[in-house]
């Protein structure tokens, strides 16, 4: 075990320490196995209790190319991404310059000795690492050495800032499934690599890291692997997907949870899962499936998005339950598949042509991820209408810090399903013939049966075209007009049941108001701006169509921040839309280039209007 | 008195909303002979389901079976459309119909991958050579040469439905013509028995925009080239084969499917076996080349499993019927998954987390 | 000929006179040829110089279906669709009793003695017709006996109210191309029906027509046509589409147009049009060529719309012009393929996923569908961007009167192309190598060059994801920041050479703003306002992005009514998101049930909330 | 010193942006091979254009020909995209670069419709089994029974590319392998030489995800179980046809096309006739059963009428060189088209208006 080595780390610390509170960047080649290391290091410094977050800045290609990965380590919990690297490791010698210059003055610049980069700063403490040599000397075979090496910068790590072995060893049993062989020849390197630190080099920089107990019940998911078991919790039984990133591991880790959890004692499957040959499929047979009584889902990013506005239209108005997960990334176009961004809010809230207005959803985090995963099939069954998830590749893909999840409040809301003696007994109770369409209850829901449904008088005819009440083709001006208003006042009558908005108000005069990821960074740039003398109020939508809240929230406030990860300030221009009356009061901040928004970028940016 | 069947329905309980397409309209044919073969097989309507896409053969389903469940989508999503909804309950009969166009032209990617599922399904392609909905342009399987008034000559070469059916790997491929009742009907008598995906491309014609006698999809022409490969009956598995007239041997072909029916197959010239896929082939090739509409069940595998068998879903319980109980996992099942990620928490025994 | 027909066209007249104001409904079955006495009605009025338009009210299906004819009749040239009927001529035994119902009090009921309606309305004039009888009567061959039958209201209707027969002979020559034989036959059941008329009738209403000088000099003509005829004078190259109702006809138009004039003399084609396969193929095809250097254009409507929006999102971000006509017809889904609507101003605006905002066109009529055509074009390739025309199907399958087509004011502006020599020059000049993407000119418009272009270093390589100002590949933050920051300053800095609204200001406080078909109704809603006392100013938008003359128009009037055929006031919602400073001004005044908005509708809508 | 070609370059004039595949995946050497046909034949780079869609295969073109235009477009959109681009200068020529996915998955309907349309282009199909580029879900190509690591065991029959193509109506159809260079160039100059739609069915593994010894995508595989149909050369128009040892009568075939270039076949075992589409579908569906991979030219007709044969288009003067002068018809012919409207004033003389 790493006890003895776990002694000695508290050693070569200089005077002015900087404690639990700075970023790592490792800058590497993907597809070299870099990914087990970074993910060694955040796993050990969580298993330490302190907070973490690790975001992966990774090409759109599949090996070869630069790619980044950065560890924030923050005591006060502010895990959003930073642009400032006090500590980077170089193992690519494409990049090893411009990572040199991504060193903050006063940080750390690790390199692997073959990459001998020229003009070292001299503003920063560089150490040098014998990558190639202590891989050689691991014992691993030599088709694994390239994989192993990245142990290096584990272990000098490890030594130069104190982390627990232990952690590691824990880590790296997580990682491998305490496949021994594997642990012991990546812990091994580990070992050394701390061991040659140690006899090597004189730390002469101030960062360290010290045990806290931050993370005590907490656990370490993507957003990803979050909706897949919320999907699963939420009784999905059917998922057409086609592959694109950043939505597919999520859709991958659907089907793994399915077919662990859901199959029945003969082996039988109590789900279906079909990789479709494009998204026009993927969504037409979730709206078959939806239409039939499944709860039914697809996940997509943007270009698979667009694609399936057809679909979605034809769900909206044929009133179809379906989830539609968007796990964005930048667009427009193809743009940058590997990136993240909040771009597609406006698109998905219209999506499709003729009027229509779509529920769109924004978890913040894995938690609200899994949350949503199982109620969107609630507000989608009761509402017979798509619903979209507004993911994002940071948080679907990245690590993020996470209460266990909750076990659903509620038991399942299958809506107004009616089968065969549901059926009857509607009809005897109201004395008059079911319809499809009818708006009986006066919340613009109608009661709904599904193919199968064996009673006679229960079987209607499906259509994008026009119909009346009781699904029969029609194209009458009023019938249509009736309809048409009809769908508008179920989304606005049944606004409830979205989740509401998160508020946290002190009777300020300016607030802020963002939705899904940004959060991460707003909070921390609410205290920043707290230090820097404005305070202000904060809301955070979860839901499009709009709560009463958000109207309210903006008739509270002089001047309300809009913050999100896009070019054009869409939910800035939804909320103009919608509250006509306060839309001076609007200030849209809002930015793209494929990383998620930094506290600093927001923080200035409202600064410098006030 | 109206005749009953076996379930004690009349043909009228087969029957739609009153027909909206044109008069004469090959699509009505298809929709009747429809209707007759789900009542002489005593098919229960409400264990049927149709789906179609757009165009006026799509809009067809309308126009029968008013007491089973239907599902006009969107144009050339058929395929995707019912492949989401059969899989709900896989003991429902589904029926789909679809055009030329919305299956050759803008569905042709569905149709190919809803093949290779081989998802348990009458697809009916109601083929007349142009779009008639949107008024009588070239679909993409009208013949090289034909001349339309409004629309002038036809320069590409088609495209053979029942050719990318076999190429993609079908499993039921049939063509026959809505002129020829008989044989239709008896071709959706067996394709509702097989078990997988069966197509039958139906020269259909449309009586407003390509019926003049030298159009390929016109009744005249149909009726004066169909070449059909054999002549058929349909037997239902618990009735005994029974023949007209003794056969030699090797005049009568019998296909046994899944549930114990039987198709017969009396050959007309050579004897085609609908199980040789490159016989079928041969067949259609061959077809061209004489000038011939070559009608009959072309190819048939009754072993290929469906994508109930690789979706692996219990044949007795619908999905769509299952309850929370089986859909939703314990709570403990919740706890046990959290634990198994990794945790902030030193470990907690040597769990798989640990 | 019909001269001493006419001569006793004006004898049963009673006294009170309504004269050359009114509508004339027909209801009939689609399929049964009364299209053409329906247009021999409206030209023949047109030619006695009286203001027309015709409104075709039909099913989507081909043969066998209610369909209904409306023609308008007003001197003063109001010819938007009216919701009172006058006159109603009755063809169809499934919908005579609603035709009947129909008529207002006082009005007109026509009808074909072998349909018999039950219980003849007491408050207006009911004459029935011997349609079978004369049919048959008139020497017909059998399978064309139905179509003349139809041919038998024309000659009552022309007896009643006075049309000139030597118009509706002049109508029928046109129609029938000046083909003696069907001439002949349609004519001679129109004047035995006159004649029958005249024997039989007692005329006890008091609607007539009388000749005018109104229409000298224009032309009917539908926008369809209008359209196609202008993309070829825009010099279009390249047509990729699919079927879809209502934009057929204008693909099927333009087909017919290029064949006639745009051939060389050896019969090449100097264009080419490909019916594609669907929606998607056909965008792309219509990319492909846009890119190629060709003038490039698609025509669909709604559900072709939400398949071609990845496309639209690649030709945004990749810079490509290409011109898509959406013939709007009623949404979502695949709504009623045969109803009008404005539905789909927001969904093509910001057509795709990511951060967009596309150019809008809006035509009002077949000269501005004419116009629009051309300048599309110039639009496009100045831009290098996707152009919207949003048509709709009021005007694009609807008989319009307008001026004869203008001939295009300036030469073919093809933007910033470089050919060979083009670029050689370039390079000299500015002393710097081209790079597809570089703004060099400060207005976000980089030069491009087109396949084909065989300069050593012409060649560049497109595509949609992240690239540098050289198109070369890039997934660098800064640079994706500065690209879409540049494409959206592109859209705005040219707004200028986009169609600028109209305005008829006379400094009142009540403003309207409408755009596209909307404007015929809206002129005759402006005077029937003005009769109850509300004199308004009034500004009809042509495209989007917004030229500053819109918000300047806000800023002007207290308040401001837009007034728009969908079911949400998209383009209110717009103007909210585009002006938050007038955001409280604008009132959305806004409907959809299929039928191109009434005057009466808007002016009471309005005048209800004054 | 670099060796030149006739027109004085080397092969870096051929050469395109540093490879981001990995290392070993077959896609590279496919990019070699298009490089060094073009150089052979001294193809100018500036008379090419690349089109592509989506996926590592569809990245590939920017690996090659910098010098030439590309158009990197939409998943499974390749085949529109080129269609339009094409039509604007028939001068050039046409290198479409997709994958399995891109193909026979998203872009099946598109495969089949420019196929049909026959525009002339080099179509490859770079075919790995896999997405790739999405790490390794399996393609519709995937045999069945394939295990990946990540993704199980495949249940479904694969779609076979030149099948399809053949079913279709290709005018020329090949199948080869990226581990065998030479067979591999030889195709891709006959192709380029092809008045038509050339499909190109490359196996090319995916060294990442679909490698190992038993996947019919791997080296290893298709390097054992290869089938060569003939081994081919290709002799430009200008050059003498050489043979390197005697020929007896049906040991060789000449395939002559359009421009006057011959592809030679020496036929490995039986006599394939690549002119007979059924011989071509025999041999596919024969290769299965013998489990080998098939390759060689299986099918040409080089009579088929291309795109711009049916458009009608010039062949000097490309569509995208056209002018003002051309393109807009004179104020004139405006006129007189308005007076072909029906007017509101009294016919002016007996015209087609009045
Ligand atoms: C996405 C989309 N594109 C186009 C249309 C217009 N459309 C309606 S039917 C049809 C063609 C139908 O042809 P086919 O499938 O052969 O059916 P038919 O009417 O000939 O029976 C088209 C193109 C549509 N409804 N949706
Ligand atoms: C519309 C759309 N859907 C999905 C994707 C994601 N995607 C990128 S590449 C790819 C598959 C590529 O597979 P293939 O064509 O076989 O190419 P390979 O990478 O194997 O060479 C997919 C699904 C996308 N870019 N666009
Ligand atoms: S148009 Fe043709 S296909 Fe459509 S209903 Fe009429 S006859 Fe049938
Ligand atoms: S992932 Fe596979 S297909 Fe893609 S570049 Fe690597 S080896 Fe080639
Ligand atoms: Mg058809
Ligand atoms: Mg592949």
């Amino acid at each position: 075990m790493a006890e003895e080595i776990a002694e000695h780390a508290h050693v070569a610390t200089p005077a002015r320490e900087i404690v639990n509170d700075f970023s790592i960047t490792v800058g590497s080649i993907n597809g070299t196995g870099s990914q087990t290391s970074n993910l060694t290091l955040l796993r050990a410094l969580f298993r330490m209790g302190i907070p973490v977050s690790g975001k992966n800045i990774f090409p759109s290609n599949i090996q070869g190319m630069p790619t980044w990965y950065t560890i924030r380590i923050n005591k006060h919990g502010y895990l959003s991404r930073r642009d400032e690297h006090e500590i980077v490791v170089a193992m690519n010698p494409a990049t090893v310059h411009e990572d040199m210059e991504r060193v903050v003055p006063g940080g750390v610049f690790l390199y692997a000795d073959h990459i001998r980069p020229q003009g070292l700063r001299e503003d920063i403490v560089t150490y040098p690492m014998p990558v190639q040599k202590l891989a050689r000397e691991s014992g691993a075979p030599p088709r694994l050495r390239d994989y192993v090496a990245n142990m290096v910068y584990v272990g000098v790590l490890a030594y130069l800032l104190g982390i627990d072995m232990d952690a590691i060893h824990a880590a790296l049993a997580y990682h491998f499934r305490n496949r021994a062989k594997a642990v012991d020849l990546n812990y091994n390197v580990v070992r050394s690599a701390y061991h040659w630190a140690e006899e090597n080099l004189e730390k002469r920089d101030p960062y360290r890291v010290l045990p806290m107990d931050a993370t005590q019940g907490l656990i370490l998911v993507d957003g990803n692997t979050a909706a897949a078991l919320g999907a699963v919790f939420g009784g999905v039984q059917f998922v057409s997907w086609y592959p694109i990133t950043p939505s597919t591991s999520l859709a991958e880790a659907l089907e793994g949870y399915l077919a662990r959890l859901r199959k029945l004692e003969d082996g039988k499957q109590t789900y279906a899962v079909i990789q479709a040959e494009d998204e026009l499929a993927a969504i037409n047979m979730a709206i078959g499936a939806g239409w039939a009584g499944l709860r039914a889902m697809t996940a997509t990013s943007g270009p698979g998005i667009s694609l399936m506005m057809e679909g979605i239209g034809l769900a909206y108005f044929a009133e179809v339950p379906v989830v539609i997960w968007d796990v964005q990334r930048v667009g427009p176009s193809t743009g940058l598949p590997t990136r993240t961004q909040q771009g597609d809010i406006l698109f998905a809230h219209f999506a499709s042509h003729g009027d229509t207005e779509h529920v769109l959803l924004f978890p913040a985090d894995p938690n609200e991820a899994f949350e949503f995963a199982w109620r969107a099939f609630d507000i989608a069954e009761r509402l017979q209408a798509p619903v979209f998830v507004m993911s994002d590749l940071d948080l679907g893909m990245n690590h993020w810090m996470a209460r266990p999840f909750a076990y659903p409040d509620q038991p399942m809301d299958r809506g107004k399903v009616l089968w065969e003696e549901d059926l009857e007994r509607w009809e005897q109770e109201r004395g008059e013939p079911w319809g499809r369409y009818k708006d009986v209850d006066g919340d613009g829901i109608p009661y709904r049966t599904v193919m199968g449904n064996r009673r006679p008088g229960a079987a209607y005819f499906t259509r994008g075209t026009g119909h009346d009440e009781y699904a029969r083709y029609s194209e009458d001006p009023e019938n249509w007009y009736r309809l048409v208003q009809r769908i508008k006042r179920k989304y606005h009558a049944n606004r409830h049941i979205l989740p509401r908005p998160i508020a946290e108000e002190t009777g300020q005069p300016v607030g802020i108001l963002t939705y899904g990821t940004v959060d991460a960074a707003m909070v921390e740039a609410r205290a920043l701006m707290e230090q820097r003398g404005l305070v202000t109020d904060y809301l955070r939508v979860r839901a499009l169509p709009f709560h009463d809240e958000v109207g309210d929230y903006l008739a509270r406030h002089q001047r309300v921040y809009v913050v999100e990860a896009n070019r054009d300030g869409q939910m800035a221009m939804l909320l103009r839309m919608a509250y006509p009356q306060w839309a001076t009061r609007i200030r849209s901040v809002a930015r793209t280039d494929g990383l998620p928004l930094s506290a600093r970028f927001i923080a200035e940016s409202i600064l410098s209007q006030e | 008195m109206a005749r009953v069947n076996k379930i004690g329905l009349t043909m009228k309980d087969y029957r739609g909303a009153p027909s909206t397409l044109c008069q004469g309209c090959g699509h009505n044919s298809i929709l009747s002979q429809i209707m007759s073969a789900l009542f002489e097989m005593s098919v229960q309507p409400e264990d049927v389901v149709k789906f179609s896409g757009i165009g006026c053969s799509s809009k067809a389903p309308t126009y029968m079976l008013s007491r089973s469940f239907g599902f006009n989508g969107l144009h050339g999503r058929m395929p995707a459309l019912a492949t989401g909804a059969l899989v709900a309950d896989v003991t429902m009969k589904g029926i789909g119909m679809s055009g030329d166009g919305d299956t050759a032209s803008i569905g042709m990617g569905h149709f190919k991958h809803v093949i290779r599922r081989n998802l348990p399904l009458v697809y009916i392609v109601a083929n007349n050579g142009v779009y008639g909905l949107t008024k009588g342009q070239f679909a993409p399987t009208a013949e090289k040469g034909l001349v339309l008034k409004r629309h002038g000559e036809n320069p590409y070469m088609p495209i053979d439905v029942c050719m990318e059916a076999i190429a993609s790997g079908a499993s039921f491929v049939a063509r026959t013509f809505a002129g020829d009742p008989k044989q239709l009907r008896t071709l959706i008598k067996a394709a509702f028995h097989h078990r997988g995906l069966a197509v039958i491309d139906v020269v259909s014609p449309c009586v407003t925009f390509n019926n003049e006698p030298q159009s390929h999809f016109s009744y005249a022409w149909a009726r004066d080239h169909e070449a059909p490969l054999h002549t058929m009956d349909f037997i239902p598995a618990e009735e005994e084969i029974y023949l007209e007239e003794p056969m030699e041997p090797g005049e009568v072909r019998e296909i046994r499917l899944h549930d114990g029916s039987v198709v017969l197959l009396k050959q007309v010239e050579s004897d085609h076996d609908p199980t040789d896929r490159l016989a079928a082939i041969r067949a259609i090739e061959r077809s061209y080349q004489e000038g011939v509409l070559l009608t009959g069940l072309l190819y048939i595998n009754t072993e290929k499993p469906t994508l109930f068998d690789i979706l692996n879903l219990p044949e007795d319980k619908p999905l769509n019927r299952m309850d929370e109980a089986i859909l939703r996992p314990s709570r403990e099942t919740l706890e046990m998954l959290n634990q198994e990620f990794f945790s902030g928490a030193a470990p907690r025994g040597n769990g798989h987390g640990g």
